[in-house]
């Protein structure tokens, strides 16, 4: 079975180390704040310009002044620290933050990702998702492995205008996990009952499989 | 001894000397901590032709969205844009400029024109649509293209508090772009919610020096929530 | 759930794998705001070899020029140096390297190196000595020269007031080059003189965020002041 | 006669204007402070991150944490702030400081300005310095006009190693107020009791003499 959203959620949330500063994109990495170890602690960057977000306010602790990357409002965990725009992205840029979960549109095996425009369709923008990719060393890309007609997202080459080029190394989809080395994903993991037949012939690029690929396990 | 009292009284004259075809650079992230009470001012001068630098472009009736109402502005520098239907249906139509720009780069690109750095390398974009036709250099074995300092006539931008010199503070992330903004404008205007006394800011507590705010005003924000979200006890 | 307390408590543990022929991005300006008594730590270690970026390398006996006692700096990366005989004998016999540096293009320096921007264009230095060597490039009329970041294996810091996340407050002219410095450093090590607990700082009012600091230590200062000066009543 | 330092300082103070901040470097250029006309407000900035400096401390408001780009203690006035040397140096280069005065060694018609470096002799480095004549539109030069032995610091072209090229555009020295335009100084005003001969005969460089040069006033 393809893993459900939380399900996914869960699975990134399992990359957590005590003491990591994470950047979660919005949809299902944001998600995977709710599955935070209980032994365990995590802080959040949200990039424009706080470390140290907490859940969604209260009713009556709603603040216009106070939101994340997604424009939602949000609130301030013990020990947050606020800094301007630039100030954040010199913190992502420079390599700061420990981890950062962030969708795609595709993802190919020489670490392409496109992530933030369709032509002639979607043309919203890129935010600060190429500034996330080019500053993070530990990213994971979290999307469906095929689209809904069963195209793979998983190329060996980004046919959408990429948001960064060979920098991604980790793709968590919702029938595996997979590493990107030298030119080829490694199948890591693959979600509980999917077969490894289904994940290779839903996998564009180049497909390592190694001889034991176990499930995975929430 | 007036000649660091920065305070004027009217909206009009916040923003006397903004004539067509001049570049603004404005503070903001999404609505929160926009200069909303300036941009309206824009609107009632029809000032046209405009180049603005904002991380985002309002929403349809607030904010940015604004001043496509009127077709006000020429040209946007944004990082995430088409939260409003009039701004996609005139970039679209070809009414309107985009140049889509990483947030970070330009968050950068508006710290550089204010600190006199004409140009930097980055990583972000190389490789990519933002990377095209520009200089592309390798340190350390790795890839950068060299992003150019954004410098406006004016900055528009809003902050929580002042004194009468300009020294400013920002309140939670309403801070965001709006301290490069103001330091990247030749005339940079500031409204606040609050000025204070000479003396009253705690020198360590200042998030941005009076010596970069030309004109500051006093306004009532609406502070539109894009976002409303919240969790239940 | 002690991955954020970046509390130390001993100086020993402090600079823990700080090794020969490390370079050290070290904050402070003059004898304000140095790290006093990692300096002495580093003495203690005989840690020999060393590449310090810093801006002054302190006077004899005190700061930076403890460790020229022992020649435990090869070369120094400064703006300003020579308040101490020892430093100037030693550069002069050619046993210290210098490596002079404008006073704003170090600070930008260790900005970019902690930013991810791996070089920048200004116009200081240009025709100059420190211009020599280096790419000069024209913009909008003007010469501007290549400065390239700063990196360290470690930085060494001093700050006021931290809570155990390493949140950081600096006091006055104190804080000077140390934000930079610390994020310039890939094992950051500050020492202030008060920790307090998570939560009592204001966010607003953090100078330097916690993510920069890998350990905090906290000490006792003899802060000497190099040119006492005062006024009578 | 030649000018005092106090004399000199007063000449600096009289380009302030009211609503300047202005940057002083140590020496002459310091004392200026002292002669700030009472109907008129300047405030000082200093490169070690301070804008609103006040004069020297009380014996007993003496703070270690506070002090100038000349190392020696200082005091606040209100409505100062307090910045990290890159937000101070990107204050100065940005060009946002309104009048910089500083010493120098050497001015030549060009607007160059040896102020750092002798070599054999003094090697201690250029602080500020350069990034202060970079980054100011408006910056006076004071100096003496010529050594103890007579040779004069306004040359055709600088000897010493240069702080910045092209960048100076006023000289105040104890003889005389000159600008540079075009590869020549041009003389604006002389000390009081200073002969035009005496100007011309101290001045290396290309000199340039209207008709009316008056004498300064204090």
């Amino acid at each position: 079975m393809a893993l459900t959203r939380e399900q996914l959620a869960q699975r990134v949330a399992q990359e957590f180390q005590d003491g990591y500063y994470v950047n979660l994109g919005i949809g299902i990495p944001t998600l995977a704040a709710n599955y935070i170890p209980s032994d365990m602690q995590v802080v959040l960057q949200s990039e424009n310009g706080l470390l140290g977000m907490g859940p969604f306010p209260l009713e009556e602790e709603i603040d216009a002044d106070l939101i994340n990357a997604g424009k939602q409002t949000v609130t301030m965990v013990e020990g947050a620290a606020i800094f301007s725009s630039a100030d954040s992205f010199g913190m992502i840029r420079g390599g700061h933050v420990d981890l950062t979960v962030l969708g795609a549109f595709e993802v190919d095996c020489q670490g392409n990702i496109a992530s933030w425009m369709i032509p002639g369709k979607l043309i919203k923008g890129m935010g600060g998702a190429m500034d996330l990719v080019a500053g993070a060393d530990n990213i994971i890309v979290t999307m469906t492995h095929a689209s809904k007609s069963g195209q793979s997202k998983l190329l060996s080459e980004c046919t959408l205008p990429l948001t960064g080029k060979g920098c991604i190394r980790r793709v968590l989809t919702d029938l595996a996990l997979m590493d990107i080395e030298d030119g080829k994903f490694i199948l890591r993991e693959r979600a509980p009952g999917v077969s490894i037949e289904e994940i290779i012939n839903l996998t564009g690029g180049k497909l390592v499989v190694p001889d034991h690929v176990p499930e995975m396990t929430f | 001894m007036s000649g660091f009292d920065k305070v004027v009284t009217s909206y009009e004259e916040a923003l006397a000397g903004l004539e067509d075809d001049m570049t603004i650079i404005a503070g903001g992230f999404g609505l929160c901590g926009i200069p909303e009470n300036l941009i309206k001012e824009i609107k009632r001068k029809g000032t046209k032709g405009l180049t603005i630098a904002s991380n985002n472009a309002g929403v349809d009736g607030f904010g940015l969205g604004l001043l496509l109402e009127d077709k006000q502005i020429k040209k946007m520098i944004a990082s995430y844009v088409g939260e409003n239907a009039l701004f996609e249906a005139q970039m679209m139509n070809g009414e309107l400029e985009v140049e889509l720009t990483p947030q970070g780069t330009l968050a950068e690109k508006m710290r550089a024109g204010g600190a006199g750095i004409p140009a930097f390398y980055t990583a972000t974009g190389y490789g990519t649509p933002v990377g095209e036709g520009k200089e592309v250099r390798e340190f350390d074995g790795r890839h950068y293209i060299l992003e150019e300092a954004l410098n406006g006539d004016f900055s528009i931008a809003k902050a929580w508090k002042a004194d009468r010199h300009g020294n400013l503070m920002f309140r939670k992330t309403a801070r965001n772009f709006n301290p490069m903004a103001i330091t990247a404008g030749k005339i940079s205007v500031v409204e606040v919610e609050e000025i204070v006394e000479v003396g009253q800011l705690d020198p360590d507590e200042i998030h941005l020096p009076g010596i970069y705010v030309n004109r500051l005003i006093q306004g009532t924000f609406e502070k539109t929530i894009e976002q409303r979200t919240v969790r239940t006890a």
